[in-house]
């Protein structure tokens, strides 16, 4: 364990964030139970004001998620340099094995805390709340995930040993120990390319398509998921080697550095927005069977549609930029 | 258009001090006009006006608002309703303290996401049709009882509410100032709103702006007359 | 004037200061402070220093890379003689290590 | 638009609300002010020192060899020097003459430093600042030293080094080798240890391993493992303060819980009022939002310049004592300003996060007011 502020505060956070889904969740678990929309009863006006509570808390734990992932990858990246062979962040988060699990599922988590408020959003538009019970039961899945990854983050944490001085005879530093050096496996940089402004442009296509006719939303929802995996891959790939300007250097987490004016943050809030509210028209999409919801359904859809697209779109022009006004060129690595 | 039936309200139910506050109230009050409900206190007046103005659920029985019903709406859009249709005035103006007149005035319209200037446009106007407008920088506590009345009624109608409703609103005020108040009342039935008033006050009830009155005792409707 | 407008004018001026702080006078200090730097790095190169001048109360806490490894009771983190870099330091990792 | 104006209406009314109160609400503020100041000092002052320590040391020599026997340090014969060099890859091999004096008047610690190429000659030292503010007495220049044998040996400031690299100097005293090794009787064969440099930094880990094969009980030490303990040392420190600290920040949570739980009646009774004028629940949580976040931004804002003015501008004094150790001999010196977005968002995360959490439920209780309560109690 190396006792740093950082990790103190992350530490902190993750308890406080863990324990509050839980209790969100116990609470879930009663409304589930005794939800009757068209009763008085002093019971179901108890867990209508509960709706409130959950909602703000999660409110807060979908600020607190977006906050902690940038967090927790810079605070890898601040404690490379107590690692031999760690060259950043992706060096330091495979000293052992929780490290990338936990990047991964605070980056999912933070999906799906997103969508569980795009749902929350659409419940709350109309006055019977139709969601309400697969909401929770939603609600319940994100706190158990929320409740692995404060324990994997934990584990993460504790099993981290810096390499520093310390014993009295001998070499310091032991041959047998394996480095960390930790390089990401990048997709060949042209058909990537490629690949990824296709994929871009496609997905602009259904989305001007469904802005239009409110039809073809799951095929938005759909393209806007397979763009957010392809993005992630595109970063690695080729999008931070340009910000770099260096061919060999895949990593998705330097260009959150001042060095790169701190560029990644724009990057990557673009990509989560595009994400979210893409993945959040087809889940609304599932919903809209639901009879009141046939009004409010689909104008949220189209908000949604929207941004995502502006959030695609704007991910796509902070990475087209640099292959613009840079001189340094990919092509043959 | 305000249609009640077979509203009931207990309080407390299942329990040893469960308190049935209405029974069975059957109510239907046209657009318009000044409805005057009369009784001892612990009659239900009041009851009956925060179940009318979405402020509480009936335990039983069906609310209609032009036709819409109302009974079983979630909180967050009963208040949307309540917001739009009604405007409040409480017995003891329950003011906030601290606060000056113009923002007392302005509260209710905070949530509705209208634009800050235009509320106070509508609050001045309202202040300087109420004639207290010289007050309107000074601390609500610094007030005398008629100037908060006033300003209580500039903070009914911010938000020019169909329907305003008042609870006992003389209780704390002198004859003169009493029937300042009617005359305030009487304006706003000829601009067309519909008024409820709860009062045990003869003053009220046997004024000739008032167009209805309804008794009740012991949460039931015992009488209806109309004067005119 | 809206009280929301104060505030949140006060709320911009000190981001600009913040701002100004925290990415502008450090580029016009900058070359002062380069200056120091060149210096300093001048003596570590030129007398081979490995450590900072930070933690000088015991012979053995000057050096911390150099530690020779003699003086008493300086393996325990709660060292008493050494209270506050000895307990504050991080202990070694073979005496963590022990620890479950 | 119609979002932003309700957003703006609701701080206007909360900023009318703490206003009203400002006694109280300014107590809470100072309060808070205080302890993100503190953290904040906390850090920035560790992560300039770990930036300084590694930009200091990056013109350290690549490696230090020294003689382990026994598991002590022992001095380290010149003869290895040739083998160490003969190495593949090594540049250059330094003997280094060096060592500590011990100081009974003021009880201090100096570092001694033998050269062969001194230039002021065998009577003479050069030192650094803190021996000229702790050493006591200096007079006419002189320093009067013990020597091994217990006689006196006084000796000439000639030179000191410049007050700029007090960091790396301060306790410094410099004289030639054949002075030192007259002072502390180091014998000729003999030198502290080796300095090495090396052709290919990155070659380092495989020329150390050559020369552990070379020299009986070598332990050499990389420069890339200084800087790393170093870095870990003042991760290591700044933590413990935050622990140490943590008390204090559990303890402001508890008093903003017991604030946001604890409302006077005379509050409790203006959230009735709101309900009943028309306010939602979503109203009010968004107008208790409103309250902490102007209080959190008021007090982090303050908290924040305060720090940076403490740490950078006056050195931290309220507590570099308790980060650099209780050395008499201070080394005085100014941090370069810096401080990156990780730092603050590390410290937002320390208090702001905390304080918002804990207020969620008491929030939320006193918003669920029922709106009927405040014609009740007519």
């Amino acid at each position: 364990m190396i006792l740093s502020p950082a990790i103190i505060a992350l530490e902190a956070g993750a308890v406080l964030a863990a324990g509050y889904a839980a209790y969100a969740s116990a609470m879930a678990m009663q409304i589930i139970q005794g939800w009757d929309i068209a009763s008085g009863s002093e019971q179901q006006l108890l867990l209508e004001k509960k709706t409130y509570l959950i909602s703000t808390i999660f409110a807060w734990l979908m600020a607190y998620q977006i906050i902690s992932l940038f967090l927790f990858s810079y605070t890898a990246e601040n404690l490379h340099d107590l690692f031999v062979g760690a060259m950043c962040a992706a060096g330091s988060l495979n000293v052992n094995d929780y490290g990338y699990p936990t990047l991964v599922l605070k980056a999912f988590n933070c999906l799906l805390c997103g969508i569980w408020l795009i749902v929350n959003r659409t419940d709350n538009s109309v006055a019977d709340y139709p969601l309400i019970k697969p909401k929770y039961k939603l609600l319940i899945g994100i706190a158990v995930l929320l409740l692995i990854e404060a324990i994997f983050q934990t584990t993460y944490f504790v099993q981290m040993k810096a390499d520093v001085i310390t014993s009295c005879c001998g070499m310091l530093f032991s041959e047998t120990e394996e480095t960390v050096a930790g390089g990401l496996a990048a997709l060949p940089s042209y058909p990537t390319k490629v690949i990824f402004y296709l994929s871009v442009l496609i997905t602009l296509r259904v989305g001007i398509h469904h802005y239009r006719t409110g039809r073809a939303a799951l095929v938005y929802s759909l393209s806007a998921a397979w763009l957010l995996i392809l993005s992630i891959a595109a970063v690695i790939s080729f999008i931070a080697p340009h910000f770099y300007e260096l061919p060999g250097h895949h990593c998705p987490f330097c260009i959150l550095q001042r060095e790169y004016h701190y560029i990644g943050y724009p990057l990557y809030l673009a990509l989560f927005t595009g994400g979210i509210a893409g993945l959040g028209v087809g889940v609304i999409d599932r919903f809209k069977g639901s009879p009141s919801l046939h009004a409010a359904g689909p104008l949220l859809q189209k908000h949604l549609c929207l941004l995502s697209m502006i959030g695609y779109m704007l991910f796509a022009v902070i990475s087209v930029y640099p292959m613009i006004f840079s001189d340094f060129r990919l092509e043959g690595y | 258009m305000i249609e009640l039936s077979q509203v009931s309200k207990v309080f407390n139910p299942g329990r040893h001090n469960a308190f049935t506050a209405l029974h069975g109230i059957d109510l239907s009050i046209k657009t318009g006009g000044v409805t005057v409900f009369k009784g001892p206190s612990g009659s239900g007046k009041t009851t009956l006006l925060s179940v009318i103005g979405c402020m509480a659920r009936p335990t039983t029985g069906r609310i209609f608002l032009d036709g819409t019903e109302i009974t079983g709406l979630p909180e967050r859009f009963a208040t949307l309703t309540r917001r739009q249709t009604f405007g409040f005035i409480f017995q003891n103006y329950n003011l906030i303290r601290g606060l000056t007149v113009l923002e007392n005035t302005m509260i209710p319209a905070y949530p509705t996401g209208r634009n800050y200037q235009e509320i106070r446009q509508r609050a001045l106007e309202l202040l300087e049709k109420l004639k207290i407008e010289s007050k309107v920088p000074m601390k609500v506590e610094h007030l005398s009882g008629g100037e908060q009345q006033r300003t209580a009624i500039a903070r009914a109608l911010i938000n020019d509410p169909a329907v305003v409703i008042a609870d006992e609103p003389t209780a704390h005020l002198d004859t003169e100032l009493s029937m300042e108040l009617l005359e305030i009342v009487n304006d706003l039935k000829n601009e067309g709103k519909t008024i409820l008033v709860a009062s045990h006050d003869p003053l009220i009830f046997e004024s000739t702006a008032v167009d209805r009155v309804v008794s009740l005792r012991d949460g039931k409707m015992i009488d209806q007359e109309t004067p005119r | 004037m809206r009280r929301s407008s104060i505030y949140l004018g006060f709320s911009l001026s000190c981001l600009v200061a913040l701002g100004f702080l925290c990415f502008i006078y450090p580029h016009l200090s900058a070359e002062q402070y380069d200056r120091v730097l060149a210096e300093q790095k001048r003596v570590v190169r030129d007398l081979q220093l490995t450590d900072l001048c930070l933690f000088s109360e015991a012979r053995y806490t000057r050096n911390l890379s150099q530690a020779d490894w003699h003086a008493p009771f300086q393996d325990n983190p709660m060292a008493f003689d050494t209270f506050p870099s000895g307990s504050l330091v991080r202990p070694t990792v073979l005496l963590a290590d022990d620890t479950p | 638009m119609k979002w932003l104006d309700r957003q703006r209406c609701l701080m206007d009314f909360t900023l009318s609300c703490v206003w009203r109160r400002k006694g109280k609400n300014l107590g809470f503020l100072l309060v808070y002010t205080l302890i993100i100041f503190v953290v904040c000092s906390v850090i920035f002052f560790s992560n300039a020192l770990r930036r300084q320590a590694d930009a200091v040391l990056h013109d350290a020599p690549e490696m230090i060899v020294q003689k382990m026997m026994a598991g002590r340090q022992e001095l380290m014969p010149l003869a290895h020097q040739e083998d160490i060099a003969s190495i593949r890859g090594v540049r250059s091999v330094e003997p280094r003459v060096w060592g500590y004096y011990f100081h009974p008047a003021t009880q201090t610690n100096y570092t001694l430093i033998g050269r062969k190429d001194f230039r002021h000659g065998d009577d003479a030292v050069e030192v650094g600042q803190g021996v000229l503010r702790t050493w006591g007495a200096v007079q006419e220049d002189k320093l009067y030293f013990r020597m091994v044998d217990g006689k006196a040996l006084d000796l000439k400031i000639a030179a000191t080094f410049s007050a700029a690299t007090d960091l790396v100097s301060a306790d410094l005293i410099m004289m030639s080798q054949a002075t030192f090794r007259r002072l502390t009787g180091m014998p000729d064969q003999f030198a502290t240890d080796f300095s090495v440099r090396v052709r290919n930094p990155q070659e380092c880990t495989t020329i150390a391993e050559k020369i552990t094969g070379i020299v009986p009980g070598a332990r050499p030490i990389l420069r890339e493992e200084i800087v790393r303990t170093y870095s870990a040392l003042f991760n290591w420190r700044s933590g413990y303060m935050i622990v140490i600290l943590s008390a204090a920040i559990l303890a402001f949570c508890i008093s903003a819980w017991d604030k946001a739980t604890g409302l006077s009646a005379e509050e409790k009774a203006e959230i009735g009022i709101l309900k009943g004028v028309g306010w939602g629940t979503s109203d009010i949580l968004g107008m208790k939002f409103w309250e902490g976040m102007t209080v959190s931004l008021a007090a982090f804002f303050a908290g924040v310049i305060g720090a940076y003015i403490h740490v950078f501008f006056f050195s931290a004094p309220f507590f570099e004592h308790a980060l650099k150790g209780w050395s008499i001999l201070y080394p005085s010196f100014r941090l370069r300003p810096e401080v990156n977005l990780f730092e603050l968002a590390v410290l937002f995360f320390l208090t702001v996060v905390p304080y918002t959490f804990i207020t969620i439920i008491p929030i939320w209780r006193v918003s669920v007011t029922d709106p009927d309560l405040v014609m009740r109690q007519g």
